[in-house]
C-alpha cells in the first residue's frame, strides 16, 4: 500500500483540489469572487505548463503571455463574432477601421474551429519557434530572453493592428459564450466550473507525464543535455515536446480568461504579464506537480486582495516576492510543505 | 589470451571504418587524417600523450565535433549524422568525468538508456517492472545489490560501471570508452579489465587509456596517437617494441616495469 | 538621399545607445554569468542622476559632463549593492539571477516612482549639444553624435581596461579558470564585486544619453533592456568585438525598418532578424570554442 | 496505456470533475437576469467608487485624477453631502490594466454596493469596463477626452469627443490658414481614429496631410519620426502622442532645428502638468483642450484655490482634472434632478442637468450622455500656461458618432 501511496498521493491531492475548486469555492464565495478566482484558474492553468517547461524541463519560458494569447485572443474572436451575431462583423471594425473583416477572422465564426486552433495554434507557433530554437542548442538564458522579447513583440504587433485586433483596447464585450449568455450569473458559474475542470484536467496530465518515462527523461534533459543525446535521445525533440504541451496549456489557460475576465487586451499578454506567471510557479515551486497552479493562485489571490488594501505597494510585494523566493526558497514555498506527495522522480519502481 | 585477428569479412559489417579522420580546429588539426579499423570481438586500445587528440577523435565520430574523412559502420557514414543518431545505430561512449543522472536511481539510469527500444508514445507511459535488458545489464556490471541508490551517492567506480551498463541497455555494438578506469583502485580495475573482456566477445570496446598495466594485461590491439596522427597500431608487445613509442609516449612512463 | 542617410545616421546613434546597454551586460553575463534584468533600471538611475545634477549643477553646459561620472558612480554603487547582497549568493544559478533581479527591477521602479513621482523629470540639454548639421538633407543632431562619441569612448576604456590593466588580466584569469585564479592570489570575489561595479556603471552612462532623448521616468529602462539582451545574444559571449558589430547592427536595421514599415512592424522585424541569425550562428557572432561536454 | 488501478482512479477524477461541471450546468434559455442594485441608500452615507491607476505606467496621468475627485467629494460632503447623505468613497487601483479595471468595477458594483463608479482613462479601460457596468445597470463617469464613436446608458462622458476637441482644432488650423499638416501618434486607438477624422476633415477643409507617423507607446525615440517632419517641412504638426513619449518627440522635434515659427505643434495631450517636464522651452505651441487653468471664470477660481490649498501651490490643474471634478458635480446635480439614486431615475431626468464648471457651464446630453462643451485653443507662454488664442465661444454639443458632419465616413480608410 505504500507504493500506492506513492504513485496515487498526488492523484488524492488533486482531487482534494477538485473538489475545493468545484464544490466548496461556488458554494461558498460571492459571484465576484468566484469569478476572480476563474482567472486565478486560468493562470494556473498556464502555470501548470510553466512547471513543465521550466521546472522539469528546465526552460525558463519567459514569454507564455504569448501562448496565453494566442488562445485568448482566438476565443475572443470567436465570441465577439458571436456577439455580432451571423454574418455581422465586430463592433470596433465598424468604429475604427473601414468596417471591413480580415479574412482569417472569417472561420473562427465555428466554435469548433475555435476550439481546434485553441490547441493547434500555439502548438504549431511553439513547434516553429521550439524547433528554430532547440535544434540549434540555443538554451539557457538566451532562451529565457528570446521568449521575453517574442511576449514584447506579440504585445507591440497586437497593439499596432488596430483594425484587427483591437490594439490597446483588446477585444472586450461579449454576450454570449457558445450559445449561453454571459451576463446570466448561471453561466458565469458554468463557465467558472469549466476552467476549474480544465485546471484539474491539466493537473492530471502533468501527472501522467511525471510519471512517465518521458519525464524521467525530461528531467535528465534538464540536468544534461549532452549526456542524453548519448542516450540516443534528441534532447531538442524532449524539449520541443514539453515545450508544445506548455504553449497548448496556456493557451487554454488564455482562452477561458478571456470570456472570465470579459476582456484580452495587449496587457494581459505581453512580458510583463508573462513575468506574473513565472512569479506564481516560482512561488508555488516549480518542479512540483502543484506548486506552479497553488502559486499562480496565490499570486493572483494576492494581487487582487493586496491592491484592494494596499494600491501603491502591490509593484513593491510583487518585486520582494521575486526576490525572496529565488533567493531563500528556490523550490518554492509548496517545498516546504512537500511530502513526498508530490516530489516526483524518486517515485520506487513498483516491484517486478 | 590474445585472439587471432580476424577478417572483416567473416563478421558482415559489424565493424568501424574510419579513413583520413581530420578534425580542424581553426588551423590547428587536433586530429590529422587517422586511418582505424577497429574490430568485433576485440577490446581496442587508444593511447599517447595528452594532446594527442585521442578524445577529440572519439568526439568526432560521435558526432560532437565536426570533422572531414570517413567514419563508416554499417554502411552509415557516422560524419554526416547527428550524435543521437550515431547513439541509435549502436555505437555508444562515455566520458572521462563519469556523467550519470545523479538524481535518479541505478536502475532509473539505466531504464532512462533503453529509449532505442521504444518508440515515442510508449515513453508516455508510467514505467513498471523492470525490463530483462536492464536486469541483464544490472547483473553484468554487478550493481543489482545498488538498484534503488540513487546514483549520485556510488563511489567512482561504481559510477564508471554504470555507464558501461546504460551502454549495455543501449545495446551498443561499439564502444567507446574516454578513461573508465582512471582513479580506480587496482581490484577495480581488474574487475572492469574483466567486465570488458566479458561484454567485448560480442562487441566493438575501444579504451583511452593511460594507464600502462591495465594495457598491457586486456588490450587485444593497440593504437599509438601522437599529435593528432596514428603513430603504430599493433600487439603490445610490438608496440612496445618501437623505438618511435618509446621516443614520444612509453619511454618514460613504462620504462621502470618493462625490465620487470 | 535621405531615405538612407537618415535610417543610418540616425540608426547608428541608436545602435550606440544600446552598445552602451549592451556592454554592460555583456561584461557581467558575460564574464561572470549573470543575466542582469535590472539592467534596464541602472539606465534609468543614471538618467535620474543626470537629473538631480542638473538640480545641483545649474549650468547645464557643464551639468551634463558632471553627471556623467555622476552617473556612473550612482549605478555602479547600485550594482555593488546587488552584487554583495543578492547576486553573490546565487553565481552559477544564471536563471535565477535572471528571475531575482527581475523581483529587484520591479522594486527600483517602483522606488523611482515614489521619490521622483509617476510624472518624468525633465533633463535640460546642453547649449552646446543644441543643433544640427545637415547631413544629405538629415538634420543629425549633436546629441546624436554626442551619444556616439560616448559609446566609443565607453568601449574604448572597457577594452582598454580588460586588455591593459592587472585588473582585467583578473578579470580574464577569473573567467578562464575560477579555482586556478583562486589559488595563484586573486582575490576572485573581489574581481566579481569590481566587475558588477564597472557593468552597473556603464548602464548609468546609457542612463546619461538616454535622458537627453526623453528625459527621466520610471519607466525608461524597460524600453532598452529586451533590445539591449538581444545585442548581447546576437553578440555572442566572451568578445566585445561581437557585442559592438550587433548593436550597431540591430540600431540600424531597426532604423530601416522603422523607415520602410512602421516603428512597431521594426520592432517585430528586428527581432524575427535575430531569431534568423541565431539560426546561423546559434553562438551568436563570436564565441569563444570550448572542447569540454557542457 | 494504464494499469487496471490507474484507470480506476483516473476514472474517478474524471467523473468527480464530469459531475461537478455539469451541476453547474449553464442556463442557454432565458434573457440574462440583470442583476439587482444591492445599493444601500437607506443610512446617512452613500459609497462611491474612485477607479484610477495608481500603479503601471498609466499612474501619472490618473493619480490627478484621482486628486481631483478626492478633493470634489470633499467638498461636497463639506457642504452637505448629496440628498443630506455623506459621500463615503472607496478607491480602487487599475493598475493600468484593462482586465483589472474590469475586475475591480465588478467588485465596486457587486461587492462594494457603490452607487456609481469614477474614473478610467485609456479607452482600453473604458471598454473594458462598459460591459460590466451595463451587466449590472450600474454608472460609470468617465472623466478623459476620447475618440468618440461610443455611448452607453450606463456611462456619462464629462470629458471631450472628438467634435469637442479634434474638430475644433482643425476649425483653428484652417482660420490660421494652415496648407499643409503633419500626423505624429502613439501608435493605438485614439491616435488613429482622431487622425482617420483629422483626415477626412482635412479634406474637406482643403488641408493637404503631408506625413503621418506613429511609434509604440513606450518608445521614446522619435528622432527617425522627425526628420520626416522636417522633410516634409508641414505649416502644422498634430499631436496625438501619448505620455512620456511626448518628450522624445520635443526634444527631436527641437534638435532637429524645428520650432513654433517654422512648423508649430498642436497637442491633445499636453496640459498642464506635462508642458514644463519636456526639458525644452515650449513656448508657443499649441494644445486643444476644453479647459485651460488660465480661463477666466469665479467657478475655475475657487478650484484652483481650493485644488492648490489641498494638494500644495506647485500643482497644476488641468482639463481631465477638471473633468474629473466636474464629473462628481454633475452626479449631485443628476441626483438631486432625480431625487433618486437608481441609475433609471438618474437617466430619465438626465437631459439638459447642468453645472457651473471651471471651464463654464456645462450641460449633459440626455440621448449620448456627453456633455456640452466649449473648444478652446490655448499657446503656451513662458511660465508654461496657456493663453487662450481662439474658442468656439459656444459650448459645443456633443457629437460622438459624428452623425452631423456630412464629410464624415466611418468606412472609408
Amino acid at each position: 500500500m505504500k507504493s500506492f501511496a506513492r504513485s496515487y498521493g498526488p492523484l488524492v491531492a488533486i482531487a482534494v483540489l477538485a473538489v475545493l475548486l468545484l464544490v466548496v469555492a461556488p458554494a461558498v464565495l460571492s459571484p465576484f469572487r468566484l469569478n476572480n478566482l476563474g482567472k486565478y484558474c486560468c493562470w494556473a492553468i498556464a502555470a501548470v505548463g510553466i512547471g513543465l517547461a521550466w521546472g522539469r524541463g528546465g526552460m525558463l519560458v519567459m514569454g507564455q503571455g504569448v501562448f496565453f494569447g494566442i488562445g485568448g485572443y482566438a476565443m475572443a474572436m470567436h465570441l465577439k463574432l458571436e456577439a455580432a451575431g451571423p454574418e455581422g462583423i465586430p463592433d470596433f471594425m465598424l468604429l475604427y477601421g473601414d468596417g471591413t473583416m480580415p479574412g482569417w477572422w472569417e472561420p473562427f465564426r465555428s466554435g469548433a474551429f475555435t476550439l481546434f486552433a485553441i490547441v493547434a495554434l500555439p502548438a504549431i507557433a511553439a513547434a516553429i519557434l521550439g524547433y528554430a530554437v532547440f535544434k540549434r542548442r540555443v538554451k539557457g538564458a538566451y532562451f529565457a530572453i528570446l521568449t521575453q522579447a517574442l511576449a514584447v513583440v506579440f504585445a507591440t504587433l497586437l497593439i499596432a493592428t488596430i483594425q484587427e485586433t483591437g490594439g490597446f483596447n483588446g477585444l472586450n464585450q461579449f454576450t454570449f459564450f457558445f450559445g449561453y449568455n454571459l451576463y446570466d450569473p448561471v453561466n458565469k458559474k458554468m463557465v467558472y466550473s469549466i476552467a476549474a475542470g480544465l485546471l484539474v484536467a491539466c493537473l492530471v496530465v502533468v501527472w501522467q507525464l511525471y510519471r512517465s518515462r518521458f519525464g524521467e527523461l525530461l528531467v535528465a534533459t534538464r540536468d544534461a543535455e549532452e549526456r542524453v543525446r548519448f542516450l540516443g535521445h534528441d534532447p531538442a525533440n524532449v524539449k520541443l515536446a514539453a515545450f508544445v504541451i506548455a504553449a497548448v496549456m496556456a493557451s487554454i489557460g488564455g482562452a477561458m480568461f478571456a470570456p472570465i475576465a470579459g476582456i484580452i487586451s495587449p496587457s494581459d499578454v505581453d512580458a510583463t504579464a508573462s513575468i506574473f506567471l513565472i512569479a506564481g510557479v516560482a512561488l508555488g515551486g516549480r518542479a512540483l506537480l502543484l506548486g506552479p497552479a497553488l502559486g499562480a493562485i496565490a499570486v493572483g489571490y494576492g494581487r487582487s486582495t493586496l491592491s484592494e488594501s494596499f494600491p501603491d505597494q502591490w509593484t513593491y510585494f510583487l518585486g520582494a516576492l521575486f526576490i525572496a523566493v529565488i533567493l531563500l526558497f528556490p523550490a518554492g514555498l509548496a517545498s516546504l510543505f512537500g511530502k513526498a506527495w508530490s516530489r516526483l522522480p524518486r517515485r520506487k519502481a513498483a516491484p517486478a | 589470451m590474445r585472439l587471432p585477428h580476424p577478417n572483416p569479412d567473416d563478421l558482415g559489417l559489424d565493424y568501424l571504418e574510419v579513413r583520413g579522420l581530420t578534425v580542424d580546429f581553426d588551423g590547428f588539426k587536433a586530429v590529422d587524417g587517422v586511418d582505424l579499423t577497429l574490430l568485433q570481438g576485440r577490446v581496442h586500445f587508444l593511447i599517447g600523450p595528452n594532446g594527442a587528440g585521442k578524445t577529440t577523435l572519439v568526439d568526432a565520430v560521435t558526432g560532437l565535433v565536426p570533422a572531414t574523412g570517413l567514419a563508416r559502420y554499417r554502411n552509415q557514414d557516422l560524419l554526416s549524422v547527428r550524435s543521437h543518431k550515431i547513439v541509435r545505430a549502436g555505437i555508444g561512449r562515455t566520458f572521462q568525468t563519469a556523467t550519470v543522472f545523479e538524481e535518479l536511481s541505478v536502475l532509473q539510469n539505466l531504464d532512462i538508456a533503453g529509449g532505442v527500444h521504444r518508440s515515442p508514445f510508449a515513453l508516455l507511459r508510467a514505467r513498471r517492472g523492470v525490463p530483462s535488458y536492464v536486469a541483464d545489464a544490472l547483473e553484468t556490471v554487478g550493481l543489482a545489490d545498488l538498484r534503488d541508490r540513487p546514483a549520485g551517492v556510488l563511489a567512482h567506480g561504481q559510477k564508471q560501471w554504470l555507464e558501461i551498463g546504460m551502454l549495455l541497455v543501449q545495446d551498443a555494438k561499439v564502444m567507446l570508452l574516454d578513461e573508465p578506469v582512471a582513479g580506480m583502485s587496482a581490484e577495480e580495475r581488474e574487475e572492469t579489465g574483466a567486465l570488458l573482456q566479458r561484454i567485448g566477445e560480442e562487441r566493438t570496446i575501444v579504451v583511452i587509456e593511460h594507464d600502462m598495466d591495465f594495457v598491457r594485461s586486456f588490450a587485444d590491439v593497440v593504437t599509438v596517437m601522437h599529435a593528432g596522427k596514428v603513430l603504430i597500431e599493433g600487439s603490445v608487445a610490438e608496440i612496445q617494441a618501437s623505438p618511435e613509442v618509446q621516443e614520444v609516449y612509453l619511454g618514460r612512463t613504462v620504462e621502470g616495469t618493462t625490465h620487470a | 538621399m535621405d531615405s538612407f542617410t537618415t535610417p543610418l545616421l540616425a540608426g547608428t546613434a541608436t545602435g550606440a545607445l544600446l552598445l552602451i546597454a549592451a556592454l554592460g551586460l555583456a561584461l557581467t553575463f558575460g564574464q561572470m554569468g549573470v543575466i542582469n534584468m535590472a539592467h534596464g533600471e541602472f539606465l534609468m538611475a543614471g538618467a535620474y542622476a543626470t537629473y538631480l545634477t542638473q538640480q545641483v549643477v545649474t549650468n547645464t553646459d557643464v551639468s551634463v559632463l558632471v553627471a556623467l561620472p555622476v552617473a556612473f558612480l550612482v549605478a555602479g554603487l547600485l550594482g555593488l549593492l546587488l552584487e554583495v547582497t543578492v547576486i553573490s549568493w546565487m553565481y552559477r544559478r544564471p536563471l535565477d539571477t535572471l528571475l531575482v533581479t527581475v523581483g529587484v527591477g520591479l522594486v527600483l521602479q517602483q522606488l523611482a516612482k515614489d521619490v521622483f513621482g509617476a510624472q518624468g523629470d525633465p533633463v535640460r540639454t546642453p547649449g552646446w549639444l543644441e543643433g544640427n548639421i545637415d547631413v544629405f538633407g538629415y538634420h543629425w543632431p549633436y546629441r546624436q553624435m554626442f551619444t556616439i562619441v560616448l559609446a566609443l569612448m565607453a568601449l574604448t576604456a572597457l577594452a582598454a581596461l580588460l586588455k591593459y590593466s592587472s585588473f582585467g588580466r583578473q578579470i580574464r584569469a577569473t573567467v578562464q579558470n575560477r579555482d586556478l585564479a583562486e589559488t595563484v592570489g586573486i582575490r576572485t570575489r573581489t574581481v566579481d564585486r569590481i566587475t558588477f561595479f564597472v557593468g552597473s556603471g556603464l548602464a548609468g552612462i546609457g542612463g546619461v544619453a538616454v535622458s537627453l532623448i526623453s528625459g527621466t521616468n520610471p519607466r525608461l529602462g524597460t524600453a532598452y533592456i529586451i533590445s539591449a539582451f538581444l545585442v548581447v545574444v546576437a553578440g555572442g559571449l566572451g568578445q566585445l568585438k561581437g557585442t559592438v558589430i550587433a548593436a550597431f547592427a540591430v540600431g540600424i536595421a531597426t532604423s530601416f525598418f522603422a523607415d520602410w514599415t512602421s516603428a512597431s512592424m521594426a520592432q517585430v522585424a528586428t527581432f524575427a532578424l535575430v531569431v534568423v541569425f541565431l539560426q546561423v550562428r546559434p553562438q551568436g557572432l563570436f564565441v569563444v570554442r570550448s572542447r569540454g561536454l557542457a | 496505456m494504464f494499469s487496471p488501478r490507474t484507470r480506476h482512479v483516473i476514472g474517478t477524477v474524471v467523473a468527480l470533475t464530469a459531475t461537478i461541471s455539469l451541476s453547474a450546468c449553464g442556463n442557454k434559455d432565458g434573457e440574462g437576469s440583470a442583476a439587482e442594485s444591492c445599493v444601500d441608500t437607506s443610512g446617512d452615507t452613500i459609497k462611491l467608487g474612485f477607479l484610477n491607476s495608481t500603479s503601471g505606467a498609466m499612474a501619472i496621468s490618473e493619480q490627478t485624477v484621482r486628486d481631483s475627485l478626492t478633493l470634489a467629494a470633499e467638498e461636497i460632503n463639506a457642504d452637505g453631502g448629496i440628498l443630506g447623505k455623506e459621500i463615503e468613497f472607496v478607491e480602487e487601483d487599475g493598475a493600468s490594466d484593462p482586465a483589472i479595471f474590469a475586475e475591480k468595477i465588478d467588485k465596486l458594483l457587486t461587492s462594494d454596493c457603490v452607487a456609481a463608479v469614477f474614473g478610467g482613462w485609456t479607452s482600453a479601460s473604458r471598454k473594458a469596463m462598459l460591459p460590466v457596468v451595463e451587466a449590472n445597470n450600474g454608472l460609470l463617469f468617465y472623466p478623459v477626452q476620447y475618440e468618440g464613436l461610443e455611448a452607453s446608458e450606463n456611462i456619462y462622458y464629462t470629458g471631450a469627443t472628438t467634435n469637442q476637441q479634434i474638430i475644433p482644432a482643425m476649425d483653428f488650423l484652417a482660420s490660421e490658414g494652415v496648407e499643409t499638416l503633419f500626423l505624429a501618434g502613439s501608435d493605438y486607438v485614439f491616435p488613429r481614429t482622431a487622425n482617420k477624422i483629422i483626415k477626412q476633415y482635412a479634406a474637406d477643409l482643403g488641408i493637404e496631410i503631408v506625413g503621418e507617423e506613429y511609434v509604440p507607446l513606450d518608445d521614446d525615440d522619435w528622432t527617425t519620426q522627425v526628420a520626416k517632419i522636417v522633410e516634409a517641412d508641414p505649416d502644422f504638426v498634430f499631436n496625438t502622442i501619448n505620455g512620456s513619449s511626448n518628450v522624445g518627440f520635443i526634444k527631436a522635434y527641437y534638435e532637429q532645428g524645428l520650432s513654433p515659427e517654422t512648423s508649430p505643434i498642436i497637442s491633445v495631450s499636453i496640459a498642464e502638468e506635462e508642458a514644463p517636464a519636456m526639458g525644452k522651452d515650449v513656448t508657443g505651441q499649441y494644445a486643444a483642450w476644453n479647459y485651460f487653468q488660465s480661463v477666466e471664470s469665479p467657478a475655475n477660481e475657487v478650484f484652483i484655490n481650493a485644488f492648490k490649498e489641498r494638494f500644495g501651490s506647485d500643482r497644476p490643474t488641468s482639463d481631465p482634472m477638471e473633468a474629473a471634478y466636474t464629473s462628481l458635480y454633475l452626479y449631485k446635480n443628476l441626483v438631486e434632478a432625480a431625487d433618486s439614486f437608481a441609475v433609471d431615475d438618474i437617466n430619465e431626468s438626465a437631459d439638459g442637468v447642468s453645472f457651473d464648471a471651471p471651464e463654464g457651464t456645462v450641460t449633459i446630453d440626455g440621448e449620448n450622455h456627453h456633455i456640452a462643451k466649449t473648444g478652446l485653443i490655448g499657446r503656451i507662454n513662458s511660465d508654461n500656461q496657456f493663453d487662450i488664442v481662439w474658442s468656439s465661444e459656444e459650448p459645443i454639443e456633443p457629437d460622438p458618432f459624428l452623425e452631423g458632419y456630412d464629410w464624415w465616413d466611418p468606412s472609408a480608410e
